[in-house]
């Protein structure tokens, strides 16, 4: 009950608003169910964490994406220290790496030097353009506090997660590709809402001809395996297409297998709420098919849209990292969170620079998050069981 | 009763078959360029002498002048009468030798995750629903989560590393250097078993994580169901009436997920198999992708697609036997 | 305990039922005492929501995990024989041996839906044998032919071929035929019918009631029917409950209830009723208010709030005590407290 | 009594629906269910109709046919409306027949699933009112109030979604629905059949109150002939989709014409255990609505039957003023109506 509506009232008292049960709407009712799933309850703050870093990637992360350290290439994590040698505290602080070759292996590696390189907030790094704007800014959430006039890219350097082969660094990079992999399973959900809405809500208002044929075309896609099929239709794709286009058909792609499960509920749920009491109560009322629709049958399946929707997402992220992983998605130069994993395909790689599977931290983590809020939601979508 | 039934599937499948070739055909032909001209170069590329007489055998063979109609007509005639799959200009192979190579250990390894899929799943998913909120769910309902989360790549890469870190061997491929051109032996497979378990679980756990759930839920469901508390009323001991009813019930939907479970296995054994470099269709598909060799990858995907509609109606089947309510026509109430 | 009399099979001491939820204890059944006589038939009849299922749920122990039960259900007479010491089944292990032996084979229970309650993928043969290969006879065939019998005994034709049906391919006045049949395949001392009607159309239940008192005649059985039908409690009951809120709160023979009943309830609820024989197109005397919610509630009659004859500062304080009003004849009521001896 | 009805609300002519039967890939239609097969009847201004007959039997799908919730296979209804005109609602074009639907409402059997749980009780009610543009908000609020109060709800729980109120509260907001528009004639459909004794008499008042207070003319269809021998003036017994009887209730219930209303009535428990019942045992089930027996439907049940019945589908006669069967030996029996009513 909105404020609004109390004011418009003038006797307040004919409201009744001592218990809150009794005046709670379907969005409440649904909150308090959710509430209730602890795991959910943690998923969802972390994943709004995660998508404002990852949108903001170049203001939270302390290099650039495609940046290179030319002199500071397969580096390992530097370590964060607090305290130095002799154990005054200083700050959050790292040494200065110095190569250093081993005498028998000749394998280069860093190692700390000295020299202590003060981290900070809020400080001066690598230039670059405000969400891709022209509007230049420098200022990095966190990173090293180059001394006054120095400019970034020289040995005040610190890698959070290291570097890779290239010398660009990884974390920064996680970030970057962070916000091409968790806006693409957003796109590509929001291609399955439309193909899957549109498809399902004609076929089963409209039955018939339309339904059939429908239903045809799901039991088609659902018969050829979804992997090898998003493989091919990914190859297909030409090569010399801009990175642009190719995302957003990548996008389409994945959702050309997803629409059809969204159809499903969508075509049932309208079939069944088409028998309910309440429906046939709102016709009998003299509502128009218009309001019949919008007012009483969106609203009572939306939550079972937003139940699939949220349940498909896990398996694009997961299906596009696989796929750009395998180099059939998304391709370098543009960074995804799959693409960043196409560094470690060996088990030499691996074992040489472990810290180049950071990625997939990223990846099981939003993941799972989804997956914990998917499953909260399910919970939550019908209140009134 | 049942073979009517069987029958009548078997019917309905023919149209959804051809409607699938139809559409793998359109993939195939997706990509720029037309096969022969794709094969000219890959043959002037690698230096090889281009035979006018060999083009124009295939030109007919595969109808590759005609229009695209005709072209599928072709292909599909080719097929079905000489099991002819087209050419692999890749490996200057018919796809049909190619897939007698590696088809074989691509199916075994799919079916055997399926079965310990299952062998996983079904017993896990009964001991979570029946000791609910217990330290074993909650172990398993976090571990069905993570399987969820982790790609089956992922998984591969990482239970290599930590074998190799662990052992000091690279498990990658099906056997070890020193066995992978020696005929087949025992040696040969005692040297196999460890890996292809390996990749067995790796591509059996993304799939058991999503059964154990919904095996878990099914059966939650079941127990509370008026048919349970009538057994009990007859007095029967509580072990026996578990496996007699609900399990019983809980067991009959997981039958028929094998349509939706085997094209994910499939998927999973591919994208497994490509990063472990395993002797089977998987790496094999992915190259011929990335190099557009399109006949080689249309057939993969349609004899996968065959399959997996195979499999939908043999679990169909299955659950027309298990449930007596399909068999006997309809689910009344 | 020792048997109150020589016809009694089975008694209720003071028992409640009590469920332990997240939002508070839900008193389902709250002291209820009766006892079972041979060969008769005890109504319990009440709304929805007044504990009657949860009382015989309780006989049966197969209550859910959070459902506490305490007092005494005491069973004197096991397998047709005098037990030397009365069973207290309220304090028997739920999943042990002896109610086991109990359940399906001294007590057998008809439920509400028969196509709930039949598995939906076992023969109603294989179902109905289960009962007797634990109770009667172990041997498989002669197991089925006792079966065939059950069938035939309740009016199913064809038996020999009905045994390897499906429960969907009988309709639903069969199923509960059939669901009678495995109640009374191993000729139970006690059969407890809950609701076993109401998802009926008229017909039909007319002749599945016209079924159950044939057999318990028969058979010498004693009966729990459990109804909301005060209609069918007149047709089918020696013996009359009626509970509100967990308890019982008249019980008597069926004649007094009908012709002289006490409780202000017991009043209401027949005059609400909607018989054909009364006066044409008049209105109803109903019952004000609904039925309360079985949780947390204030120490007073459960029907106050309703009745038109409480009693201010008497009825609101305290629970009522049972009087014994005549013999046989219990109410529990202030008007009462001073006028007969108080019951157990 | 009669005479004060002459002037029928609703007359249904010949009305039929059949639901086809599909099968196969393509859909095909294989054969009907019959739900609703040939009525004829009317229903008078101010008078309350009951329909009774067993599950199955066509007496909902009936009353939806004739308030077009579902479109009839064919024939015909006629509203008689505010102007006094006989209006056909079954080829009325939708827009019309929105505006008709002011006059026309529907009460229905599961509080539960008639309300929709996500609006409030000011919304659910006020919904036929806003379809209608009648009266501007504030107007609409205070008009609800007073709606509940008539149906006896607490206007002060007006904010209140449905998920807040018992089974009863919850039929009396349906009520209070169907009520705001002031229809003339109203559909109950087992209105009160989900709902405990007492509260059922609660109910049941309350729709006879309103009637008498609105002149609303019922068509309650119901399974409980107790409820029915109450509210009722007219009763039409149904059997498969066939009307098999209509008579004045008091008529039906004392001399009985069909045999399946007969054994319908005999049927019934009475709350009387001095006097229990001698009853009529019906054999076998209720036909299957999509494979009807040839000939009068009821014939394999029915104890009189003779062969003409197993041939031919009785016509439905008038065979004394005001009381139609459809039975091909109603002339030559004598039936027992339900105790206390039998002189």
């Amino acid at each position: 009950m909105s404020d609004k509506k109390k004011k418009s009232n003038a006797n307040i008292d004919t409201v009744d608003s001592s218990s809150s049960y009794e005046v709670a709407s379907q969005y409440k009712l649904m909150w308090w169910k959710f509430k209730k799933h602890k795991a959910a309850m943690i998923a969802v703050p972390v994943l709004i964490i995660m998508y404002l870093i990852c949108m903001c990637c170049e203001f939270f992360a302390p290099a650039l994406p495609l940046e290179r350290y030319k002199d500071y290439k397969d580096t390992a994590p530097t370590r964060i220290h607090l305290w130095d040698d002799d154990g005054n505290f200083v700050g959050p602080f790292v040494y200065g790496l110095e190569r250093y070759t081993d005498p028998y292996t000749f394998r280069k590696s860093y190692v700390e030097s000295d020299q202590i390189i003060k981290l900070g907030f809020f400080v001066r790094g690598s230039e670059y353009g405000v969400f891709g704007s022209n509007l230049k800014w420098d200022v990095h959430f966190f990173g090293v506090k180059l001394p006054e006039g120095e400019e970034p890219g020289g040995h005040n350097v610190f890698f959070l997660m290291g570097t890779d082969s290239l010398g660009r660094d990884v974390f920064s990079r996680i970030l970057s590709g962070g916000r091409i992999s968790l806006s693409f399973c957003l796109v590509s959900v929001a291609f399955t809402v439309i193909i899957g809405l549109t498809l399902g809500g004609l076929s089963g208002y409209l039955g018939g001809v339309v339904d059939t044929i429908v239903q045809r075309a799901i039991d088609l896609i659902m018969s050829i395996p979804g992997i090898p099929m998003w493989m091919a239709l990914a190859a297909a794709l030409p090569s010399t297409m801009s990175n642009l286009k190719k995302y957003f058909l990548m996008s389409l792609i994945m959702s050309l297998i997803g629409w059809t499960g969204l159809a499903r509920v969508t075509r049932g749920k309208l079939l069944s709420l088409r028998e309910e009491d309440f429906v046939i109560a709102a016709r009998m009322c003299g509502s128009s098919h218009m309001r019949v629709i919008f007012k009483h049958m969106l609203p009572s399946f939306l939550s079972y849209i937003i139940v699939s929707v949220t349940g498909s997402i896990p398996g694009t992220i997961l299906g596009e990292t696989t796929l750009s992983f395998l180099g059939l998605g998304l391709q370098a130069p543009t960074v995804s969170w799959g693409t960043l994993l196409q560094d470690c395909q060996t088990v030499d790689s691996m074992a040489a620079t472990p810290w180049l599977m950071f990625p997939a931290l990223f990846i099981i983590v939003s993941v799972l998050c989804f997956c914990f809020m998917g499953d909260g939601l399910r919970d939550a979508a019908d209140p009134y069981k | 009763m049942l073979l009517n039934y069987i029958l009548k599937r078997l019917l309905q499948l023919i149209p959804l078959l051809i409607a699938v070739s139809i559409l793998i055909f359109i993939i195939i032909q997706l990509p720029p360029g037309d096969y022969l001209t794709t094969y000219i170069i890959q043959l002037e590329t690698s230096g090889l002498e281009v035979n006018q007489s060999e083009i124009i055998n295939l030109t007919k063979q595969y109808g590759l002048d005609k229009p695209m109609y005709q072209q599928y007509l072709y292909w599909m005639k080719n097929i079905i009468t000489k099991l002819d799959f087209g050419r692999s200009f890749q490996w200057n192979q018919t796809v049909l030798s190619l897939l007698q190579q590696r088809l074989p250990a691509t199916i075994s390894i799919s079916l055997l995750s399926l079965v310990v899929t299952w062998a996983i799943a079904i017993p896990v998913g009964i001991v979570s629903a029946t000791h609910q909120y217990s330290g074993f769910d909650y172990f398993f309902q976090f571990f069905g989560f993570i399987g969820m989360s982790c790609p089956a790549f992922l998984l591969a890469l990482a239970s290599v590393f930590i074998l190799f870190k662990l052992t000091g061997q690279s498990l990658t491929g099906l056997n070890s250097a020193a066995f992978v051109n020696a005929p087949m032996s025992w040696a040969k497979f005692v040297d196999m078993l460890p890996r292809l378990l390996l990749v067995i679980f790796i591509i059996a756990i993304s799939q058991t994580a999503g059964m154990i759930r919904s095996m878990r839920a099914m059966l939650l469901d079941e127990l509370q169901k008026q048919y349970v508390i009538t057994a009990r009323a007859k007095g029967v001991k509580e072990k026996k009436l578990l496996w007699k009813y609900p399990i019983r019930m809980a067991i009959n939907p997981q039958v028929s997920t094998i349509g939706w479970v085997l094209p994910g296995l499939i998927g999973g054994e591919m994208i497994v198999s490509t990063v472990l470099s395993l002797p089977t269709m998987g790496p094999l598909v992915k190259r011929a992708l990335t190099n557009q060799d399109m006949y080689l990858a249309g057939s993969y995907l349609l004899i996968v697609s065959v399959l997996t509609v195979i499999g939908t109606l043999i679990s169909d089947i299955l659950l027309a036997i298990v449930d007596p309510r399909i068999k006997f026509g309809g689910v009344s109430e | 305990m020792k048997r109150p009399s020589e016809d009694v099979i089975l008694a209720m001491e003071d028992v409640k039922v009590h469920f332990d939820m997240d939002e508070g204890l839900l008193k389902a059944v709250d002291g209820v005492d009766f006892v079972i006589k041979k060969g008769r038939t005890l109504g319990i009849v009440g709304e929805s929501g007044c504990g009657k299922s949860v009382t015989t749920n309780a006989i049966f122990k197969i209550l859910p995990k959070y459902g506490l039960i305490s007092g005494n259900i005491w069973l004197y007479e096991k397998d047709g024989k005098e037990l030397e010491e009365p069973i207290n089944i309220a304090e028997l292990n739920p999943t042990g041996d002896v109610i086991r032996s109990i359940r399906g084979g001294n007590i057998s229970m008809i439920f509400q839906e028969p196509m709930k309650a039949f598995s939906p993928v076992h023969t109603i043969g294989n179902q109905i044998m289960e009962t007797i290969m634990l109770h009667v006879e172990p041997d498989k065939k002669k197991a089925r032919e006792i079966c065939v019998e059950a069938l035939r005994a309740v009016g199913i034709s064809n038996p020999e071929q009905r045994v390897d049906e499906y429960p969907h391919q009988l309709s639903g006045g069969m199923r509960q035929r059939a669901m009678i049949a495995m109640a009374l395949a191993s000729k139970p001392s006690i059969l407890i019918a809950d609701e076993p009607t109401t998802a009926l159309d008229v017909t039909i239940q007319a002749q599945v009631l016209d079924l159950i008192n044939n057999l318990k005649h028969e058979n010498n059985t004693s009966v729990i029917f459990i109804t909301h039908d005060l209609g069918v409690i007149a047709e089918m009951s020696d013996d009359v409950a009626v509970m509100y809120l967990g308890k019982i709160v008249e019980s008597c023979d069926v004649d007094t209830l009908f012709y002289n009943p006490q409780h202000p309830y017991t009043r209401a609820l027949l005059k609400s009723i909607p018989t054909a024989d009364k006066q044409h197109k008049g209105r109803f005397e109903s019952i004000r208010g609904t039925v309360p919610y079985a949780m947390n509630l204030p120490v007073q009659c459960g029907f106050c709030d309703r009745c038109d004859e409480a009693i201010k500062g008497v009825c609101d304080k305290g629970y009522p005590p049972n009087v014994e009003i005549e013999p046989g004849h219990f109410v529990r009521c202030f008007k009462f407290a001073d006028k007969g001896t108080e019951g157990k | 009594m009669e005479n004060k009805y002459t002037n029928p609300i609703i007359e249904v002519k010949n009305l039929k629906k059949y639901f086809p039967i599909t099968s196969g890939f393509f859909k095909k239609t294989v054969g009907y269910v019959k739900a609703v097969d040939n009525i004829d009847m009317y229903i008078n201004e101010g008078e309350t109709l009951a329909l009774v007959g067993e599950s199955g039997c066509g007496k909902t799908t009936l009353g939806r046919c004739i308030l077009q919730a579902i479109k009839p296979t064919s024939g015909s209804v006629l509203f008689n409306n505010k102007e006094n005109k006989q209006v056909e609602l079954t080829t009325m074009p939708y827009s019309q027949l929105r505006d008709t639907r002011r006059d026309m409402q529907m009460i229905f059997q599961d509080p539960y699933a008639s309300l929709d749980p996500r609006m409030t009780v000011l919304n659910i009610i006020s919904e036929p009112l806003i379809c209608h543009h009648l009266m501007g908000p504030a107007e609409r609020r205070e008009y609800v109030k007073e709606l509940m109060v008539t149906v006896g709800l607490n206007p002060r729980h007006l904010e209140r979604y449905p998920h807040a109120f018992s089974g009863g509260q919850r039929q009396r907001i349906g009520i209070a629905r169907a009520l705001a528009t002031k229809p003339r004639f109203v559909v109950c459909d087992e209105a009160v059949a989900a709902l405990d004794v007492s509260v059922q008499a609660q109910v049941l008042n309350l729709l006879m109150d309103l009637q008498e207070k609105m002149n609303l003319s019922y068509l309650f269809i119901s399974h409980d002939l107790g409820v029915v021998s109450h509210i009722s003036d007219r009763v039409g017994v149904m059997y498969v989709g066939h009307m098999v009887e209509l008579a004045d209730t008091v008529k039906l219930f004392a001399r009985p014409m069909h045999p399946y209303t007969e054994a319908l009535l005999s049927a019934k428990p009475v709350a009387d255990p001095r006097n229990k019942s001698r009853r009529i045992m019906l054999e076998g089930d209720v036909a299957n609505p999509a494979h009807l027996p040839s000939g009068c439907p009821f014939h394999p049940r029915c104890r009189y039957a003779k062969d003409i019945c197993k041939e031919q589908l009785p016509e439905w006669r008038e065979l004394e003023p005001g009381h139609y069967v459809a039975c091909h030996c109603a002339q030559d029996l004598q039936l027992h109506g339900m105790r206390g009513y039998e002189k």
